[in-house]
């Protein structure tokens, strides 16, 4: 009997099976790890070629086909986003392979390859998947994967960070749960297709504001942010990277699935969600300004860039929506890439000097220059500087703002950008001054292959920049969000 | 309309937020778990009575069981943790501050305006409304299996079952991971009487276990509950110390953690193939093929919960999770 | 008034119930309980979408859904416990 | 001779595919630093050399990729971008050879040089632009390569100057951003074409043009030391010496300048921009800043900052040119992009060496410096002498055809002005060439005579320039001068 896969199931099996080895058999848990990834991978890029030359795939699983079974369903969204996390989990991998290479970080190996393949699994079922329900296990298994990075480390402020975490994840998903319970009850069933051009009724519209708040409190948005930046700035810096990069884009593509489908009840809402964006800009923005750590400091900037991506989604209201979200798109792409490269390349930072105290980063003499290039490469894409990818991504943002009149996005955009600028010209400070060195400075101290990794990213986060016309014509595929009102 | 039902209706209903809200409010933790127990019960009892057993089970089994068993065995070690600290007063931290009562009473007040809202919107959905109905019951004939709640567990929506189990697995590798190298409470031991008690409890507990699997294909029951009763067992176990987990153990544990996701994962993608997609059962051996997932995950959802509830993975000295294959 | 319209109240009384303890409590076991309690809301509501006036039978779908959700937050729970019981250790070892 | 359609992206490439290859050198590995500094800083002039004769045939050179729906990146080779171009590849490699010798045993080399290059790669970038939105990105990256530059140093004093240095510009081209999308949401183009692209949006909207012009110029007025956003270029004087003459003479400030062109010739063109009525407020704002400078240049004692309130001073000369919207008032700003570049680069490079081999960074210790440098002094005093218009130095063709200019577009106040600047100029160039030449030295700066102070590499480079000065004088209308070159480029501008 032959067996024919799809990539669709292979994305997501593949990891499974990689989790499963890699926990059965500990020591060799980096090489299944890295191998895992690696067919992900392949079977990713497989799935973008089939969406490439056919248009979007569906997989009714079982074959019974939506509502009764699920369906798993690859559009350019999809896939572009399944391409993000592989991508960003593959170097994300090899950089742990280093960081997580001392004897004394054997426990902490054996348990970060199986959690992390689990976290992969979830993140790929999000990605694919297309009933609201599943959608609710998915972020379950993401939940408990990405916690269980949170505290890999074991010291209390990450136990600590950790607990507020699962209890705004445990939160967020039953605020999800309670929404998908309204979405039964007036519409009977749970796939995307059957939520289209339903009439915004009072339990929809109930269901539509708990899902939301379920999913922002799990991506963070302001004013639900309270756990992130603990969270985010003290785990080990591979975990920081795969939850700031990749975790809280999971909960941020299930919002821009929902507004394809669901009726979207008002422009109030959606001016609403541009506001919380907002307050996310500047708060995250002044709290970065004021965080002494550098970890935390690329936290709170997650804080600011996760609102800028909802001001995106936002830009040009409830007209302008079937374009709005390709803006939001590419800022998640964009702040994928780059804070990933960011908190490894802090976490690489942090361990050649010692410390990551932001104001005492010139006192050392030493300098991972690599990692502190890196870093000043994650800046740019991530202040939005041309030519990268977060250049596009804002560029986006405030064309759409500025040709349908929405000036306050624009001043919201503008705001951030320049508070970006400001707490990041902190960390710069800190690398490049050397009066207060008191020892001579070393040459070209602390290389180190583990910065090839972070290095890669950060300069793809700039050289897509330049690919972006064809990324924005790849997430169009089989996307036709014009459908929804 | 039947009276004297509808006032036990309202009876129960009231008694279950009755006993949701003393159990948040009661200051003893203690008192606190045996209320939400209790509430537990009466939430599947709830459950019956609108016609849900298999949920009413799962609920009382895995939902207020184990529930229960982890937050009381969490109140002991918290109790032990905390008592060694009352030994040395001196260097004792502050409390921490209590919330302002503004504070909670905002918090309150937006809750209950959210509740009032979700009711409002409650109120508002069909009743009865539209549902799977139609759908469960042309393709039961063809899903190998003659109880619906079986059918959609493990065939229709077979995916999110699997990834239930994934859930489990995570948490138990999660748990591992947290817990690695953590200094141990001594563990609860029941007394003499007890212990004979749990002995005589064990083979019948497996019976009903085992019936409660076998018996889900056709009427209430199925892998969670079944694995929910085995689990209790693996508990008694555990807390009669008539097993303790070695460290030799874990090899075997990890394999019976895995069992269920992996051969339900396996059985997933292996009938792939002939035009069949993965989940698609061949009609001829549905019913072998779900029987045997069945079985596996049972056994996995078994060890894992007993794993949750000893919490430590077995390492030199200390102890871990169970097995019982 | 029939059963669906009562327990559909009682579960989002209780949903409710669980959302102000998850919000305002500060022992921290009691906050894992408030979640389950939402849980349980959670699942009333499932449950009482899924009953029909006899003689009709209940939609087995969402029995499913909600016997998934109980295994997925007993797990979620049991790993809630598992970072208080470190965290309490650790704050134990760090005062002793 | 063989045609090569992407002659313009191969001159991008050597300054900016050397970036990386020197950013990755260890630090002692100088000679070949050197090689291939000098080696590419060939190449792109005698890449740039024939890309000028090709122009010059009339060969167009059009390169575009599409970045965004409709937006591109695009890089074309008109004769505007060829004269810029042409400047900062003949300075950049006098610069590189300045500070080779300049930097010979400081830290951090690898870094400097890596930076240098992309600093000429932006400014490439910005020659070649074809539309605003390719300048946009070239104009950012010219901030960030400045900015390492700037801070070489590594003191609380440079980091100081490189924040304020950084919010400025920054902000500039956030604003510049803003600008760009505006240009790209009103006329749906960021094409920069002789004549502008703006007159349909002039005729129906021309409030939303007048502000549209108004964000632009503020935003390039920034590089440009436009009052009142000139404060950052004083401050930014900490950077090393020939990072200073790079950002006065050619990238930085020019780039602003450049950028305020392109605006107003090709985004709006001159003739609607003229009908805007935005044109004269803006010659007004150039001449403020004119006076502004040169009274800020005399008060200060610490000469590079004097040279840096001269340049706030001269630059605007290219505005002025450019707002007068009179063909002869733009040839005269065309002439002083290139003339103003060479004086000013001369200027600081012998402040450099003054440094270097003096110890002296103050007007009041330039007493008898003449005499311990005569070679560096003698070219300071062209230059100086350029500046303040003698004839027949660059300077004075410049300030000749603007004030033709000024009197083309009946403005005769413009005479005025350019008489007053130049006594100005005079007031604080003066005392200085006075203490060097004609005052006894200082017993600290007088040292054994006959041994050079300072090794040929930082001797040669501004004797270099100051010959330049010269000639762009005195063989003003020799074919290929650079006053030659404006003509060309203002038939086009001016669509005669």
């Amino acid at each position: 009997m032959s067996v024919d896969l799809s990539p669709i199931t292979l994305a997501i099996f593949v990891p499974l099976f990689g989790a499963i080895m890699a926990f059965l058999l500990p020591r060799a848990a980096s090489v299944i790890g890295l191998a895992t990834l690696a067919l992900t991978t392949g079977a990713v890029i497989w799935l973008a070629r089939a969406v490439l030359t056919g248009g979007a795939v569906v997989l009714p699983l079982g074959g019974w086909g939506a509502p009764l079974g699920i369906d798993l369903r690859a559009d350019g969204l999809s896939v572009a986003m399944l391409g993000l996390t592989c991508a960003v989990g593959f170097l994300v991998s090899v950089a742990a392979l280093d960081s997580l290479k001392g004897a004394q970080q054997a426990r902490q190996r054996q348990y970060f390859w199986p959690l992390w393949l689990l976290l992969l699994t979830g993140m790929n079922g999000v990605y694919l998947g297309t009933d609201i329900f599943n959608l609710y296990v998915m972020i379950e298994v993401i939940a408990l994967a990405a916690v269980g990075l949170t505290v890999l480390s074991g010291s209390r402020a990450a136990v600590q960070a950790g607990l507020e975490y699962m209890y705004a994840s445990i939160l967020g998903a039953l605020l999800f749960l309670m929404g998908v319970g309204f979405i039964y009850l007036q519409l009977g069933r749970l796939d995307f297709a059957g939520l289209t051009g339903a009439e915004p009724t009072g339990a929809l519209i109930a269901a539509l504001a708990l899902m939301f708040v379920g999913l922002a409190l799990k991506t963070a948005l302001f004013p639900l942010h309270f756990w992130l930046p603990a969270a985010h700035a003290n785990a080990t810096a591979p975990a920081s990277a795969l939850l700031s990069g990749l975790v809280v884009k999971a909960a941020l593509y299930i919002v821009l699935r929902l507004a394809q489908y669901m009726p979207f009840p008002s422009e109030t809402l959606l001016t609403l969600v541009g506001l919380m964006g907002a307050g996310a800009v500047i708060w995250g923005g002044i709290q970065a300004l004021r965080a002494e750590r550098l970890k935390l400091l690329v936290a709170w900037s997650t804080v600011a860039q996760i609102g800028l991506i909802f001001v995106a989604f936002a830009r040009a209201g409830e007209v302008g929506l079937p374009e709005s979200w390709k803006a939001a798109a590419l800022l998640i792409l964009a702040h994928g890439i780059a804070k990933a490269a960011m908190f490894l390349a802090a976490g690489r930072i942090k361990d050649e000097i010692g410390h990551d105290v932001i104001r005492d980063l010139d006192r050392s003499p030493i300098r991972p220059t690599l990692a502190q290039f890196t870093f000043a490469l994650a800046a740019i894409s991530l202040i939005g500087l041309p030519p990268s990818l977060g250049f596009i991504g804002k560029w986006s943002l405030m064309e759409g703002a500025m040709a349908a009149g929405y000036w306050h996005w624009v001043a919201v955009t503008m705001a951030g950008t320049l508070m970006s600028v400001a707490y990041f010209s902190r960390v710069f400070a800190g690398f490049l001054r050397f009066d207060r060195v008191r020892a001579p400075v070393g040459e070209h101290q602390g290389w180190a292959l583990a910065d090839a990794a972070p290095l890669t990213l950060a300069l793809a986060a700039i050289g897509l920049g330049l690919l972006a016309a064809p990324i924005l014509g790849f997430i169009e595929i089989g996307y036709p969000f014009g459908v929804a009102p | 309309m039947a009276d004297p039902l509808m006032i036990f209706d309202i009876l129960l209903a009231l008694s279950i937020v009755a006993l949701a809200t003393a159990s948040l409010s009661v200051r003893d933790q203690f008192t606190m778990i045996v209320l939400f127990i209790i509430f537990g019960l009466l939430s599947a009892l709830a459950w019956v009575r609108l016609s849900a057993p298999d949920v009413a089970l799962a609920e009382a089994a895995i939902g207020t069981g184990v529930t229960g068993a982890l937050l009381l065995k969490t109140l002991h070690h918290l109790r032990f943790v905390s008592g060694s600290r009352n030994r040395q007063p001196m260097t004792g931290v502050a409390p921490l501050p209590p919330v302002p009562l503004g504070v909670t009473l905002a918090n309150a007040a937006f809750c209950g305006l959210i509740t009032l809202g979700l009711a409002a919107g409650f109120l508002g959905a069909p009743a009865a409304g539209p549902g799977f109905d139609m759908l469960v019951a042309e393709a039961m004939p063809t899903s190998g299996v003659a109880h619906p709640v079986t059918g959609v567990l493990l065939n229709f929506r077979a995916y999110d079952t699997l990834m239930e189990v994934v859930v489990l697995l995570a948490a138990v590798v999660a748990v591992w991971q947290i817990e690695r190298g953590l200094s141990e409470a001594p563990a609860p031991v029941m007394g003499v009487v007890w212990q004979g008690f749990a002995r005589l409890a064990l083979p019948a507990i497996v019976v009903v276990g085992t019936y409660l699997l076998w018996g889900g294909a056709e009427a209430p029951g199925g892998a969670f509950q079944g694995g929910a009763v085995l689990a209790a067992m693996g508990l008694l176990l555990l807390l009669t110390r008539a097993y303790v987990p070695q460290p030799g153990h874990r090899g075997i544990a990890r394999w019976a953690f895995v069992l269920g996701t992996g051969v339900f994962a396996l059985v997933a993608l292996l009938v792939a193939g002939g035009g069949r997609v993965a989940f698609e059962y061949p009609l001829e051996h549905a019913k072998t093929l779900i029987l045997l997932i069945e079985g596996m995950v049972t056994i996995s959802i078994a060890v894992t919960l007993a794993a949750l509830f000893h919490g430590r993975e077995p390492v030199a000295l200390t102890t871990g999770g169970r097995h019982d294959t | 008034m029939t059963p669906d319209l009562i327990y559909g109240l009682t579960g989002i009384a209780v949903f409710g119930i669980g959302l102000v303890g998850a919000l305002c409590a500060l022992d921290r076991l009691r906050r894992v309980l408030a979640l389950k309690l939402c849980s349980v809301g959670a699942g009333f509501l499932l449950v009482v979408g899924a009953w029909r006036a006899p003689p009709g039978v209940p939609d087995p779908v969402p029995h499913a859904l909600v016997i998934t959700g109980i295994v997925v937050m007993v797990s979620a729970t049991a790993v809630a416990l598992a970072l208080i019981r470190r965290l309490q250790t650790l704050e134990a070892e760090d005062e002793r | 001779m063989m045609d090569a359609p992407l002659l313009p992206l191969f001159i991008l490439l050597t300054s900016l595919l050397a970036a990386p290859v020197l950013f990755s050198l260890p630090e002692r590995a100088a000679r070949l630093r050197t090689g291939i500094n000098l080696g590419m800083a060939g190449l792109k002039v005698a890449l740039v050399a024939w890309l000028s004769l090709k122009v010059s045939q009339g060969v167009i050179y059009d390169l575009r990729f599409e970045l965004l729906p409709g937006l591109e990146f695009k890089l074309q080779a008109d004769p505007l971008a060829i004269l810029f171009i042409a400047l900062s590849a003949v300075l950049w490699l006098i610069t590189t050879i300045y500070s080779v010798g300049y930097l010979e045993h400081g830290p951090h080399r690898a870094r400097f040089f890596g930076f240098f290059s992309l600093c000429v790669a932006a400014t490439v970038g910005i020659a070649l632009s074809g539309n605003l939105f390719t300048f946009l990105l070239f104009y950012e990256l010219l901030t960030l390569a400045t900015y390492p530059l700037v801070i070489h140093r590594g003191t609380a004093e440079a980091l100081r100057a490189g924040r304020i240095y950084l919010i400025y510009t920054l902000a500039g081209g956030l604003v510049l951003l803003l600008g760009t999308l505006g240009l790209w949401v009103l006329a749906g183009t960021t094409d920069f074409v002789p004549g502008g692209v703006l007159a349909y949006v002039v005729a129906v909207n021309p409030l939303a043009a007048q502000l549209l012009f108004v964000v632009l110029i503020g935003a390039l007025g920034v590089k440009a030391a436009l009052f009142p956003f000139h404060v950052w270029l004083p401050i930014a004087m900490v950077a090393p010496a020939p990072v200073s003459a790079l950002l006065h003479a050619v990238a930085v400030v020019k780039a602003g300048a450049f950028g305020i062109m392109r605006v107003v010739y090709e985004v709006f063109g001159i003739e609607t921009a003229q009908a805007l009525g935005v044109t004269a407020p803006l010659a007004v704002l150039a001449g403020v800043t004119i006076i502004y400078g040169s009274l800020k240049a005399i008060t200060q004692d610490d000469i590079k900052k004097r040279l840096a309130y001269s340049t706030v001073s001269q630059v605007s000369y290219i505005t002025l040119g450019v707002a007068l919207a009179s063909p002869l008032a733009a040839v005269g700003a065309l002439a002083h992009l290139i003339h103003q570049g060479l004086m000013k680069i001369t200027m600081f490079m012998v402040a450099g060496n003054l440094a270097e081999g003096l110890g002296v960074k103050r007007v009041s210790q330039m007493d008898g410096v003449g005499r311990a440098m005569p070679g560096s002094m003698l070219a300071f005093t062209l230059a100086a002498l350029g500046m303040i218009g003698l004839p027949p130095l660059a300077g004075f063709v410049s300030k000749w055809y603007l004030a033709q200019g000024g009197l083309e577009a009946g403005q005769a106040w413009v005479i005025e002005l350019l008489l007053g600047s130049s006594l100005l100029n005079a007031i604080y160039f003066m005392p200085m060439l006075h203490r060097a030449w004609f005052r006894d030295a200082a017993p600290e700066t007088t040292g054994a005579p006959g041994r050079p102070r300072i090794g040929w590499m930082l001797a040669v480079p501004p004797a270099a320039t100051a010959a330049l000065v010269l000639i762009a004088g005195g063989f003003a209308n020799a074919p290929f001068s650079p006053l030659e070159w404006t003509r060309f480029i203002v038939a086009i501008e001016y669509q005669e």
